[in-house]
């Protein structure tokens, strides 16, 4: 009965399962896309549903992600749940009137009348050494954007669990897979990913008392790995798997601050207004007197994604994240 | 057989054997706009249709010259008056069976108002103490679409659905002629044609885009020509000529209906009044213009023919004027009370259930607002 | 020989001149944009350009955004410096794919071959009674695109003096205008505006000792009745009005901050993934240990823009800010 | 006069006088797809021509092939080949002057190439030193687009920016069948007819979008139908026959130059390998396909006609066949050397000057690189 293995090993095989769990359990559910139907997708991320649903159920569109977009509004109205893949970041720009103008605002629009259960697919970030408008981090945008849920996983297990919640969300989600996570396998949670992940739950990947690395997707393998390199500085760092961007967990957030005293937010995206600003901002706001030193940030450059050659100086890295921990004011320890 | 399948299987063949996928000669508009009233085609209109048109257009007139007041009054925050324009507003309401959808554009008002929705929630928008004022869900009205052209794909994905639910329903969208120059009017006339939508699109072409004429706008020989280009029929109509656009729209919802597929209307009409209440329209057109057109009133033209025909008479013409004068009346009285509003509805529908972040908000807010009626109280 | 007035009086009046006094000087300076040839924009901003300068130097386009901003974007590759007019904040979003994958970045893709000298003018922000859509503060967008200038002014020597620096400038700048100070008039500068004030420095409106108002655009004013009413509580605040958002000019808000001690952000634009998380942010980074509280945000609520008869509960006002002010724990003080 | 006056001043006129503002039926592109090799017209074309079209087509499909070796060397992140579309690549080059403008799009590196760009340079993007690998400026080429359709709006801009400026310059801008269905394929076309501005629209339509065929993008009865909604004329032409799609695009060229305005072309073609090196063509298309275009190759096409006119012979063959060893052994050798980057340069072009902000992450990278290349020292 099912073309998509029974247990999935990496991110891309999770969020498939996802989907045809979905759709199984839902007939309202229809993925949407370029691309999408017959070949499974550029990632092979819808690899099969059409095969097993239909191509009425899993459908590829007319190369317009804001025509992809305003339909899937017009689906959703109708009581579909459509859940639309966006190519690659950077061409989900072309639907950004649809989604700030109607997709985050129908429900509120409407009075809670007219919500909008729809799940937008965005594969997010670089590191996958793409040309240029395909490793964007777009998270910025949406984070900025009112009714929106920004979700995304950085594991397995989460990929699978965030995905049925978000399809299953009677509000948009804007769902970020992080490209370079697509084949990764799961270090620290490897059984059949079949649990429903709730939306809005941060979560501490690894414990430590020194200081916290508050991350999400792509950045949170980095942050493991510079958390075990830091070890080798004398450094116990707790890691916190953020999960959701929008609704923000401020309390797991705060609890591990207020524990550590310290704490460095690290991502991919620009520094300048991009997410870390908020994060930083919100922490500072909260735990002021708990902090040795302020909050600091390892982001991308504010420039445009660099060439896949020069990508690597651009990402944050364990040396950039080690060297912000580093700065964390520990004299004022002694 | 899926919706999907049923476009076929077209694949591109070497030009030797290259051949149109569809005939474009049918999907060409007629080189004039069609005409009813005072052609031959008249006398085969059904008179109860044209009496309800008839007291329609007068009740939509009266409508628009209501609202207009009120934002005078400061009752409404603005009103872009479809004076003039009462045949298209008003035929499209007209032709949609219950089940269908209308997805609206901002100056549509008349249309929703046509449809069912209460006079007074369709203009909760413009008197601003919310935005949309009515249940979308109620009478299948989608809400009025500010952002141009922004509402097409919805009234596509919409049909789309019903489509494969097998349901029976149709959607028909409304936008002006200046937002046919927008990306998402190419985008979703071109997923209703390639998912053959039951969708029919509705181009009021009213001369102007704000003070952008037409010629600005486009160089097309109509905006009716476009349809080809996406593979579905173009027709043109009199806007002015409330039996013609009835007819037209009829058609073209039977054969959505009818499995047919999508299919564009371009209505020529006029916007008498200006863009809105706030606009100078003496800044980009001359008086003469508007006297031309003012010849080729929907409603006079509709008058005519009941008159010569012998369907109204003035007792007739009085009746309706006096329900459009009471719709007026209670418009006015309704209006004119203060909406009740409470502004923790602020953070009440962004989300299912409000964000931790909002509740702190809200909380704020509920905070001030008792510290400003405590201090209102202790000014007393 | 000009239509337009010699001495503005107000902001809108002084962009005019801007657009005209960089007319008449450089023939490559053309406006275009919906309605703003033969009406003169539906703000009246770019009234009289047509008329002097003829259509072809003042053109109205056919109504779409992206085309707008995309033939500008050739108009520019010609040598070209087009001042572009979005009718409305949230009408800018269908142009986002091309300011985003194209204006933000040809310079870069080019080596700096292919710089844009390009104006974006964009109405922002509510307070005008606007309906849905009319009212939105979409900074955080800009902010969050590197490859753009940020300029917004908020007296109406400012509107000139950097909407001329805008226009002069080899990089694209999105200029945002603040609409309800369209009909301002300046209480505090009202000479007549011919200084070209270059892009990227913030300036102290008010001096004041106890605590900082950071801010730019529509909430200047705003603050500086905030400062004034802060005098009966006993707190002599100093705002600084940031003019330009990128680039950031951290040292005038910076040294401002060291000597003050406390800071709060304010702005209109939603809080969470707003402006105020990077400000807050980078000021906390350089002024640590000099912030005798944490650095706090006052802004709009994280919401769609409410609807008119709403709007007043949303918009940042003088209690909102002294509210804020005083929890800059002056308990510390004593 | 200026340009904008040059429109006329059309006004919206009552249904009674209404007429098509331009005749629509020389707009309609013919039935059949214009062909030249094979047919009579064939004698009329210019052998020096034909066989300079010859010459470019074997170069540009070996520079195919040698692109795509790269990528197999890990010497190219990915590579589009246009191979099977050599015709419209090389034609949309050779119609050009010096002055005009080439836009292409992501997969026209060919075209670019046939315009006088160095290979290396043309192949910088895919290689991945940097992204445009070109001054557009030297020979009026700008950035291969990836964002699709992106790129029309910039030639519609840059041609009507010429014309302001009273300079005879043409825009001929590439985008592919998919590429049309995106919002700004849309405005750019109506701007560009709105402001008679001097560009060819070329498409090239290869029957898919990746994965996705045609019939799945458009239910227009051909591309080229588009045409008329803009008002200005749509060509169809077999995109395999080099010396049609040259003559069809030279017309336009000429039709542009002379103030006529712009022209849709459509190119019927066929992608013959697969989207790009990375792709699985053979999980959406059957091999009978592929060989029945095959049947129909550009190249062939154009030697056939070469060879029995007699201007080309086996002699000819090997000299052209040389020639593009040569080009592609120059390609593979200076493409097997690494490039020389400067990390520094990350910092250069995001602004005319580098804000404060960017000049402290200038000096961030710069230490970390220090003490990258003193830990490597060390390790020596
Ligand atoms: C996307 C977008 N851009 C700009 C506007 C501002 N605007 C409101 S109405 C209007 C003109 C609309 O013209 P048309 O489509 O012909 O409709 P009409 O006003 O004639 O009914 C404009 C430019 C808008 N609402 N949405
Ligand atoms: C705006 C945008 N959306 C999606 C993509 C991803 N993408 C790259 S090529 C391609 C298919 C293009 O098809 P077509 O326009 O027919 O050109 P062809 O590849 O056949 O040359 C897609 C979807 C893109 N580059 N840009
Ligand atoms: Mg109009
Ligand atoms: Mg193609």
């Amino acid at each position: 009965m099912t073309t998509v293995a029974a247990k999935p090993a990496t991110m891309a095989q999770a969020l498939t399962r996802a989907m045809r769990d979905a759709m199984a359990a839902d007939p309202s559910v229809h993925v949407m896309g370029e691309d999408v139907g017959t070949l499974g997708g550029v990632f092979r991320v819808t690899d099969g549903l059409a095969k097993e649903f239909g191509e009425d159920r899993c459908t590829d569109t007319p190369l317009a992600e804001a025509g992809i977009l305003g339909t899937a509004v017009g689906m959703a109205m109708y009581g579909l749940r459509p859940v639309v893949e966006m190519q690659f970041d950077a061409f989900a720009y072309p639907a950004f009137e649809q989604l700030l103008s109607h997709v985050a605002k129908m429900r509120n629009r409407t009075r809670g009348k007219m919500p909008l259960p729809l799940t937008i697919r965005v594969p997010y970030g670089g590191g996958i050494g793409g040309v240029e408008h395909h490793s964007d981090s777009s998270e910025a945008y949406y984070m900025a954007t009112p009714g929106l849920h920004v979700v995304t996983p950085a594991t397995v297990a989460d990929a699978y669990g965030l995905l049925r919640a978000a399809i299953a969300s009677d509000d948009p989600v804007v769902f970020l897979e992080p490209k370079r996570l697509y084949w990764s396998k799961d270090a620290w949670n490897p059984e059949e990913p079949t649990a429903v992940e709730p939306i809005g739950r941060a979560v501490v990947r690894r414990s430590g008392r020194s200081a916290t690395l508050i991350t999400y997707g792509p950045s949170v393998p980095v942050c493991m790995e510079a958390a075990e390199a830091a070890r080798a500085e004398g450094w116990d760092l707790e890691v916190v798997d953020l999960r959701s961007l929008v609704p923000f967990d401020d309390e797991t957030v705060c609890a591990s601050v207020r524990r550590t005293g310290r704490a460095v937010v690290v991502h991919e995206s620009g520094g300048f207004g991009g997410p870390g600003g908020e994060i930083a901002a919100r922490v500072t706001e909260r735990c002021f007197h708990h902090l040795e030193a302020p909050v600091l940030r390892v982001a991308g450059f504010d420039l445009p994604y660099p060439p896949p050659m020069l990508e690597r100086h651009h990402l944050p890295g364990v040396d950039r994240i080690l060297d912000a921990v580093g700065r964390l004011q520990w004299e004022a320890e002694s | 057989m899926t919706v999907m399948e049923q476009r076929g299987a077209y694949r591109p063949t070497p030009p030797p054997a290259w051949q149109p996928r569809t005939d474009p000669a049918p999907l060409l508009p007629d080189a004039e706009p069609y005409r009813v009233l005072g052609t031959e085609a008249a006398a085969k209109a059904d008179p109860e249709l044209l009496r309800r048109l008839y007291a329609e257009l007068v009740k939509g007139r009266r409508y628009n010259a209501q609202a207009t007041a009120l934002t005078k009054q400061g009752r409404l925050a603005v009103y872009p008056s479809s004076t003039g324009q009462e045949a298209c507003e008003v035929a499209a309401a007209l032709v949609l069976e219950e089940r269908d959808w209308l997805f609206p554009s901002y100056r549509d008002t008349l249309a929703v108002v046509a449809r069912g929705v209460d006079p007074v929630e369709a203009l909760t928008l413009l008197r601003g103490d919310w935005h949309t004022g009515y249940d979308p869900y109620e009478h299948r009205v989608a809400p009025l679409s500010t952002p141009l052209a922004t509402q097409l794909p919805h009234a596509v994905g919409l049909a789309h659905a019903a489509r494969l639910k097998g349901d029976d329903v149709v959607a028909l969208a409304m936008v002006g002629d200046g937002g046919t120059s927008e990306g998402d009017f190419h985008e979703a006339l071109n997923f209703a044609a390639v998912w053959q939508a039951p969708v029919v699109f509705l181009v009021q072409n009213n001369g102007f885009a704000i003070s952008v004429p037409l010629a600005k706008q486009t160089a097309a020989p109509s905006l009716a020509h476009k349809a080809v280009g996406y593979g579905m029929p173009g027709r043109l109509v009199d806007g002015n000529d409330a039996a013609a656009v009835h007819e037209v729209l009829s058609d073209a919802v039977r054969h959505a209906r009818a499995g047919g597929g999508p299919t564009l209307v371009e209505a020529i009409t006029y916007r008498v009044e200006a863009h809105t209440n706030a606009d100078d329209a003496t800044r980009y057109r001359g008086d003469s213009e508007v006297e031309t057109w003012k010849q080729h009133d929907p409603i006079a033209l509709l008058e005519r023919e009941l008159t010569a025909r012998g369907l109204l008479d003035d007792a007739g013409v009085e009746t309706v004027r006096q329900d459009a004068e009471t719709m007026a009346a209670d418009l006015r009285a309704r209006m004119n009370q203060d909406p009740a509003l409470d502004p923790m509805d602020l953070f009440a529908h962004v989300y299912a259930e409000p964000t931790p972040q909002l509740l702190e908000q809200r909380e704020q807010l509920r905070a001030e607002l008792a510290a400003e009626a405590d201090q209102e109280g202790a000014q007393r």
